[in-house]
């Protein structure tokens, strides 16, 4: 077996360019930092792409299974015996596919912004952060301790709340930025609490260590932890649950979803990136992490399952009201992530059963192609019109060929239109869920319906409908920079459902047979494409439908418009709770009534001492008195007490 | 002849001396004052005259000490005397009350 | 022989007493200029206080009258310093006064009689020595003879010590008529602590608590303190009081040890009693002098704390905290007398931005105040500390915590002067002072003693290596 | 070496200080001075280690003990472990960086360098002490110049922040001083090593500690005996803002951690009321903090919060946590001194602090604001700075213990790094971000002396922050010591 150890290079080289471009970029590579960003990336892309071919095609399996091998690993805090927090590098399929992903989508990122931010003034910065995110995102994957995760976790999220901000002098921006970091540190605070339990009973943070641990029914650690409990939930199921909500926080599940579609306020591309591709299935990818874990415990998958059909349901209905192309996209990627949820509730491990596991993780691989092309395609869109609303759109099919045909490609790849990429990721899922739990597979058979609706009404009124009106002059599609990912990236579109996914990422890497049968396949394919034909209808030529159906669905659309009023709630917890009912309280409290002690402290002595002044009234016969009181208060206090 | 107790001695000296405190605390002229503080100084002289002479006649401290203490009644009232008429100058009387600028 | 003892045990007393004569025959003569006469009394001063510094052993004079030994002369020493320091300070005051020499007649009858009072054998000895302090004192308070407030002051300090004299003497005749001595080797093993002799005991000390202003037998303290010129006033707070608790120490620990219980009982109260009321009137003065007054009350509660231990730990402490004493509270002294020679100002308020007019003065008052306060680096923190310490060898941790709160008020009225000193605005702050070179030099010695008495440990190794 | 350079040149300074002219020469001095001590505490660092690698595993290195008064028994006692180089370290670093920021005091500059200087060497006079007394003794020092600085050279309502900064403070050293004699009578000595081997009864210790403890809990914020941070660090000027919450509030902390090591019995009996108090703190300065409109109050407030870390992490009674809590100490340290410095800088140039009049800094003084973000990411606990490490520290070691109100105080503890990002991302939304005010948008950014400030508090946060381990190599051993006589307390119980 080769060393494994240049993957080390991968996340550091963008962390090298970061730290450059962070401290030079802004005075000296003012214009070259894209350049340097993007070169820098493209060999971290190149190592990757070296990785995967050793770990799955030379090396290959042992022992019938693909081995997780840790390459590199340091302690790097060491809290107490047997605990510490290492920085690592894990390889297995599941880190190498990821490796892929983030490193070729981030690559595209950065190329397409070389056009898309060209003559922003800062530039430099910009690039920077974008390394930092992909250093911090290649870490997260790579993570051989939890709390390694952990950390790269809060790194993405720092990442993500800087770009977010990019724009910081626009309010909007700054308070979507805001909302994001606010509503995922909150999601991680259930993660830290969920790491601190399975740390505690499991007596180490190395993942491969709880995974041994807790998946051995005998094991000490495993009794310990499956007979605590605490308001009838098992430890486990507690630990789980809870860094499952960390997870729901970054992959924006429902409730903790509503930061993702304010966040489209950043620039595209990285949308694209972190919103779309990498970032927001880490939550996804921190489950399956554990997966091992997470199939011990039925409850904890349970809340996987329903958490995730369900955000997909609801955000697929959102998505269908939105006019912000940019929200659309928004909402259609957390519904493709509660896919990725539920296939994995729905798995157990090893095995055919673990065919969620697997078709999660294809949809994954394949989501990332489409969803960053379908974002890159929209940024295009936007960088042509300058809006993000749908009603300035139309007819653009001619003005931008290439954008319109990759952004089809990918529509019809997310609908789950055979051959595209899409297509066969989500049969396995639905196949899966079918297995496992009916109810499931017909709430997600509907959202897939939803889907190819709501993507179609999307592509229609952008491409189609009415013509928009652009005025004057314009530069069409962008530089070359800006077209070459949405080319190479539609191709992927096309053919990633082609490889061979199941032979190479499965839950206990040995790799299973799938069987795409006709008649499972029939459903849902023709679902779509029924859906897909009445988005034509609807959105092909700018017409009353719309609005008519819209009026007929009443207060349910309004309801969807408005987001189910999620956001309200929040506001109203914050605002009209939190806010006024304990921080202005405490605030009042520590002015009032703690300080307020301590000043009347100091009063108190004020006021005696203005009490007893008369003692010294300045007349000598009452000063002669007094001394004659003293005589005898201290008779009677030698009389009475030391008698 | 039959001696006089100590007892009775002490009791003259004791209401001496509660009389020129009495007079200390109530008089309003200074000179007065003065003079209360010499009946208790001279209570205090009882008091060691009559110790001496009828406990512990073999040695004549109680005597000397009430000597002493006439000597320095007088030089202490010849001060404050001094200091009363200053003050007079200064404030047109010997009233104490009149004398209590400084307080509180 | 017998001379020989008297002029070696003497000599500090005879140096005074060849002194005080001297200035009465110049008195008599033609009239000197203040200048010369200055030098005449300091270097005099200085001879005095090098001859304490010179030891020649102990013993007895006059059948036990007067004893004496190192730790009394050392004592004696202490005062001789104070006062050299305040005859230093009071140079300017005294440039635009004409009795002269009258003042510092006064000014050394009374530590004449001081001094032998600290080596008093004797209950007649002790109440000469007394007297001998207190009546100058009481006319040198009415020096400023035309100051309205000079003589309410003295009026209140005659009045007021004269009754009680008269307590005092109550309590001595009566201690005489239960023991049948005066002496104080022979009365421990008379005293037996019968219902009269505990009576007597309590005149006996409040006495004494009237005399270091304990607290209910202070009230006399601030108004005399007011009133008196600023010269008399840092006598009578450091020198007449130093001196009195001298005695009282070495009268409680050696004389009414048999009666420790009660005294400890009696000590507790007082000295709480007398640290909270300093503490609660000293935050409400405006007028320096009385400030200090009222905090010299709350130093004398420290004091009691200290005296409370009964052994010798406890009077090293009470002897090296007035040694401390002297150098803080003069040099506070020091400065308001300067500034009231040459300005007239007393108030707080007054001093409101000083620090820009005189860096200098707001340096020395504001390190004195620290000294007082009991705050590290300078002296008055050990000083403090060495005295807590030994009230808490009892195990009395309540009093200790009680005292150690109320520094924190202290601390406030303290702060209150150096705030008013360096942060308040001030339109018309004092105009900038030329500082006689005599006054200065009498400043820095306080500052280098403030500093140095604390951190070389030396000077309190000193004291504790002296038999108490 | 010889330790007592530590307190020998910060005098030598403050004379030096004192006998120059002019601001410049002033300045010079002062900062020669702490580059001296930040070099010497670095040698420190370097020798220790030396000497710890040689096999030197005695608890307290470069020990010197000079007799200083006999009775009581006082001697001027000093020596190191990991845990006072960690302090002395943070020390040098925030004194450095606080003169830099206040290069251009016009102001009585001599009298007012002579203060840090002075504060300064109360500091390190603290954190070499081994004697009880000594101790005290420059805690109390460092007192006196914290009045004046805040007084003369502070802002807003700054004589009435100074007067109750100082009362409390000496309140607290008042209750530590019952403490130290009660102490000192029960084992006739004030040298710690003394007072640990021959060990005071327990019933003694659980008269003593609560005077002890809390007195020096007022010295580090701890419930309800916080209120004299907010007024005392919102008045004063920067660099006594930064020298109060980056070392003054740690003497607090580290006496805290002595006091435990010296009586662990009542440490342990009385645990859970440190627990509340400390949870207390950190949740309710969190709130607190959240309403906060003024950027030096915001930081005040926080300052509050994240110490109570500190009190946690040494309630919580565990090897883990106690690391935790030192660690919490020093990244504290240097992270609030980096926050006041940069609040410092907004101000003198904008000459508000209100969050609600700032707006939009980044567009003119880009580096000022970066720094800002930096010391706000660091206080929100992002990996990567110190704060991070600190606190997840403290959280590993308080969650050791399965106690369910432990369990409790910890996720609440946990609970306020949401509040923490909630208020650190308003003030940075509000004053760094958003739109900016045209009167500020031609303010010009950072000179030379702040940046330098900046980047040597950055540096040293970062290094902590990105390799730990450094720091655990320094204090894990001495916690280690620590600990073995603390723990024993625990399993008698």
């Amino acid at each position: 077996m080769q060393s494994y150890s240049y993957i080390l290079w991968i996340p550091l080289l963008p962390l090298a360019t970061f730290v450059v471009l962070g401290l030079f970029g802004r005075k000296y590579l003012k214009t070259s930092s894209g350049l340097i960003g993007t070169l820098s990336l493209l060999t971290s892309c190149l190592l990757s792409f070296k990785a995967a071919k050793q770990y799955f095609f030379v090396d290959g399996k042992v022992d019938g299974i693909y081995q997780k091998i840790e390459a590199f690993k340091h302690v790097w805090l060491q809290f107490s015996p047997g605990v510490s927090i290492d920085m690592g590098i894990t390889i297995d399929p599941i880190a190498v596919m990821m490796l892929v992903v983030i490193t070729s989508v981030s690559l595209m990122v950065h190329v397409f912004s070389l056009g898309y931010m060209k003559g922003e003034d800062r530039f430099a910065t910009y690039y920077a952060f974008l390394s930092l995110f992909t250093f911090s995102m290649l870490g997260l994957v790579l993570s051989v301790n939890i709390f390694q995760i952990y950390m790269f976790w809060e790194l993405v999220g720092v990442s993500s709340f800087l770009l977010i901000g990019y724009y910081f002098y626009k309010p909007s921006a700054v308070a979507a930025s805001k909302k994001a970091f606010i509503v995922t540190r909150f999601a991680d605070l259930g993660f830290l609490i969920g790491i601190l339990v399975l740390g505690f009973y499991g007596g180490s943070l190395d993942i491969s260590t709880l995974i041994q641990k807790f998946t051995t029914v005998q094991s000490p650690e495993y009794i310990s932890i499956t007979t605590a409990s605490f308001l009838g939930m098992s430890m486990l199921t507690w630990g789980l649950t809870l860094v499952f909500v960390g997870g729901a926080g970054k992959s924006a599940m429902f409730p903790l979803h509503v930061w993702l579609p304010d966040a489209m306020e950043g620039p595209t591309p990285v949308s694209a990136l972190i919103h779309a591709a990498t970032m927001v299935v880490a939550g996804v990818y921190l489950v399956a992490r554990l997966f091992p874990v997470f199939s011990m415990d039925a409850h904890a998958l349970d809340i996987v399952t329903y958490t995730g059909v369900f955000s997909a349901l609801l955000a697929a209905v959102i998505a269908c009201t939105q006019t912000d192309i940019k929200r659309v996209l928004a909402y259609s990627t957390m519904s493709q992530i509660g896919y990725m949820m539920f296939s994995l509730g729905v798995s157990r491990y090893g095995g055919e059963a673990g065919l969620g596991y697997m078709a999660s993780m294809f949809h994954l691989f394949t989501h990332a192609f489409f969803k960053s092309l379908l974002f890159l395609g929209a940024g295009s869109v936007i960088h042509l019109v300058h809006s993000n609303e749908m009603k300035d759109m139309g007819g653009l099919r001619k003005l931008m060929p290439i954008t319109h045909i990759a952004f089809l490609i990918a529509c019809l790849a997310i609908a789950g239109v055979p051959p595209f990429a899409g297509f066969f990721s989500k049969e396995e899922i639905l196949t899966a869920a079918l297995h496992e739990n009916t109810l499931v597979y017909g709430v997600a058979l509907f959202t897939a319906a939803l889907t190819s609706f709501y993507m179609f009404r999307l592509y229609f009124s952008i491409f189609w409908n009415k013509e928009a009106d652009v005025h004057g002059e314009h530069h069409g599609e962008g530089t070359w920079t800006m077209k070459l990912p949405l080319i190479i990236l539609a191709i992927c579109s096309v053919g990633a459902g082609f490889i061979g996914f199941p032979e190479f990422v499965t839950s206990d890497g040995a790799g299973i047979e799938t069987h795409m049968d006709i008649a499972s396949m029939a459903v849902p394919v023709s679902l779509s494409i029924v859906a897909i034909i009445i988005a034509a209808i609807m959105y092909k030529n700018a017409n009353e439908k719309p609005a008519k159906v819209a009026t007929a669905f009443g207060g349910f659309y309004r309801a969807a418009y408005k987001k189910f009023y999620v956001d309200e709630v929040y506001l109203f917890i914050t605002k009209k709770i939190i806010f006024p009912l304990i921080g202005q309280p405490i605030a009042w409290a520590d002015k009032h009534m703690v300080d307020g002690f301590m000043l009347m402290l100091g009063n108190l002595t004020a006021k005696i001492s203005a009490a007893i002044k008369g003692m010294q009234s300045g007349k000598v016969q009452y000063y002669a008195l007094y001394f004659f009181g003293g005589i005898i208060a201290l008779s009677l206090l030698l009389i009475y007490i030391w008698k | 002849m039959n001696e006089v107790p100590l007892e009775h001695i002490l009791i003259v000296s004791t209401a001496l001396f509660f009389i020129g405190m009495y007079g200390l605390f109530t008089r309003r002229n200074m000179i007065t004052m003065l003079m209360s503080v010499e009946l208790m100084l001279n209570s205090v002289n009882i008091n060691f005259v009559a110790f001496n002479k009828y406990l512990y006649p073999e040695h004549l401290d109680g005597i000397f000490f009430s000597l002493f203490i006439i000597t320095i009644a007088a030089a202490e009232a010849a001060v404050a005397i001094a200091i009363i008429i200053n003050l007079y100058r200064s404030h047109r009387s010997i009233d104490v009350d009149d004398a209590a600028e400084m307080k509180f | 022989m017998m001379l020989n003892n008297m002029l070696s045990l003497l000599r500090q007393e005879l140096v005074l007493s060849v002194l005080i004569f001297l200035l009465l025959f110049i008195k008599l003569g033609k009239d000197r200029s203040q200048a010369s006469l200055s030098v005449i009394v300091n270097i005099a001063l200085l001879i005095n206080l090098l001859a304490g510094l010179w030891n020649m052993g102990e013993g007895e004079l006059f059948s036990g009258m007067f004893h004496t030994n190192a730790t009394i002369v050392f004592e004696k020493s202490i005062l001789n310093l104070a006062v050299l320091l305040i005859s230093m300070q009071s140079y300017s005051w005294l440039k635009s006064h004409d009795q002269v020499i009258e003042f510092y007649l006064l000014l050394f009858t009374s530590l004449l009689g001081m001094q032998f009072m600290i080596s008093s054998g004797n209950m007649l000895m002790f109440y000469l020595g007394l007297e001998m302090s207190t009546i100058p004192l009481a006319a040198a308070a009415n020096f400023d003879l035309t100051n309205r407030r000079s003589s309410e002051a003295a009026m209140k300090l005659i009045i007021s010590s004269a009754f009680a004299s008269g307590i005092l003497l109550m309590g001595i005749s009566f201690i005489y008529g239960t023991t049948g001595t005066l002496l104080f080797d022979a009365l421990p093993s008379k005293l037996t602590g019968n219902p009269l002799q505990m009576f007597a005991f309590i005149l006996f000390i409040s006495g004494f608590a009237f005399k270091i202003s304990a607290v209910p037998f202070h009230l006399w303290t601030a108004d005399v303190y007011e009133g008196a010129p600023v010269a008399v006033t840092s006598f009578l707070s450091v020198v007449s009081k130093g001196a009195v608790i001298f005695v009282f120490v070495s009268v409680l620990y050696k004389v009414f040890q048999p009666l420790s219980h009660a005294w400890y009982l009696i000590i507790s109260v007082l000295s709480v009693a007398t640290i909270l009321v300093g503490n609660l009137f000293a935050l409400r003065q405006d007028n320096l002098k009385r400030f200090l007054a009222f905090s010299s009350i709350a130093q004398v509660g420290f004091i009691l704390i200290g005296i409370l231990s009964g052994d010798h730990q406890g009077a090293v402490s009470v002897i090296y905290f007035i040694l401390i004493y002297v150098f803080s509270n003069l040099a506070a002294f020091g400065v308001i007398s300067l500034v009231s020679a040459l300005t007239g100002k007393e108030q707080i308020t007054d001093y409101k931005h000083f620090y820009k007019t005189n860096p200098l003065l707001a340096w020395v008052l504001t390190i004195a105040l620290f000294s007082l306060a009991g705050v590290p680096p300078t002296a008055g923190f050990f000083g403090k500390f060495f005295l807590l310490t030994a009230g808490a060898s009892k195990g009395n941790y309540l009093l200790i915590a009680v005292a150690a709160l109320n520094m924190v008020i202290s601390f406030f009225y303290y702060l209150k002067v150096v705030k008013a000193m360096f942060m308040d605005e001030n339109e018309t702050p004092i105009e900038k002072l030329e500082i006689p070179a005599v006054s200065k030099l009498a400043l820095y010695i306080c500052v280098a003693g403030i500093i140095l008495v604390g951190l070389a440990s030396v000077v309190y190794e000193h004291i504790n290596s002296l038999s108490i | 070496m010889n330790l007592s350079l530590l307190v020998i040149f910060p005098l030598v300074t403050a004379l030096a200080v004192l006998l120059s002219k002019g601001l410049k020469q002033v300045r010079g001095f002062a900062l020669l001075g702490s580059l001296t001590q930040l070099g010497l505490a670095g040698w420190l660092l370097k020798s220790y280690q030396a000497e710890r690698a040689s096999g030197n595993l005695t608890t307290n290195l470069f020990e010197s003990n000079t007799p200083w008064f006999t009775s009581p028994l006082i001697n001027y006692h000093i020596g190191v472990d990991g845990i006072a180089i960690a302090m002395i370290l943070l020390t040098s670093v925030v004194v450095v960086a606080g003169i830099l920021v206040s290069w251009s005091m016009e102001k009585m500059s001599k009298e007012y360098f002579f203060l840090l200087v002075l504060l300064s060497m109360g500091a390190y006079g603290f954190f070499i002490s081994l004697d009880l007394f000594t101790m005290f003794f420059f805690l109390e020092i460092a007192v006196i110049p914290k009045f004046l600085l805040i007084g003369v050279w502070g802002s807003g309502d700054k004589v009435k922040s100074a007067m109750k900064l100082a009362l409390m403070l000496m309140g607290g050293s008042a209750l530590v001083f019952v403490g130290l004699l009660g102490i000192y009578y029960n084992v006739h000595s004030f040298e710690t090593a003394e007072v640990i081997r021959v060990g005071l009864t327990s019933g003694v210790q659980k008269f003593f500690f609560p005077f002890a403890f809390i007195g020096f809990g007022i010295f580090a914020a701890m419930f309800p005996f916080h209120t004299w941070v907010p007024d005392g660090h919102a008045s004063a000027p920067t660099a006594a803002s930064m020298f109060l919450a980056g070392i003054s509030m740690k003497l607090g902390g580290y006496g805290c951690l002595r006091m435990v090591s010296l009586m662990p019995d009542a440490a342990n009996y009385y645990s859970w009321i440190i627990i509340i108090l400390a949870t207390i703190a950190i949740i309710y300065g969190a709130f607190a903090t959240m309403m906060q409109t003024d950027l030096k109050y915001i930081n005040a407030y926080s300052s509050i919060s994240h110490c109570g870390f500190v009190i946690l992490g040494i309630g919580m009674m565990n090897k883990t946590s106690m690391n935790g809590a030192v660690i919490q100490m020093v990244s504290h340290g240097l992270m609030t001194a980096l926050f006041f410095a940069a609040i410092g800088m907004i101000y003198s140039r904008t000459h508000t602090r209100m969050v609600a009049q700032l707006g939009g800094l980044l567009k003119a003084m880009p580096f000022i604001s970066t720094v800002f973000v930096i010391a706000g990411l660091c206080s929100l606990g992002l990996p990567g700075f110190s704060g991070f490490v600190a606190e997840m520290t403290v959280f590993m070691g308080s969650w050791q213990n399965p106690d369910t109100m432990y369990r409790f105080a910890t996720v609440l503890s946990g609970a306020s790094i949401v509040v923490t990002a909630v208020y650190i991302l308003r003030a940075t939304g509000r004053a760094i971000m958003g739109p900016i005010s045209d009167e500020h948008a031609l303010l010009a950014d950072a000179t030379w002396n702040e940046k330098l400030a900046s980047v040597l508090l950055i540096a040293a946060i970062l290094v902590i922050g990105i390799a730990p381990f450094l720091m655990n190599q320094l204090i894990v051993p001495s916690t280690d010591i620590l600990f073995e006589h603390i723990g024993k307390a625990i399993t008698i119980k």
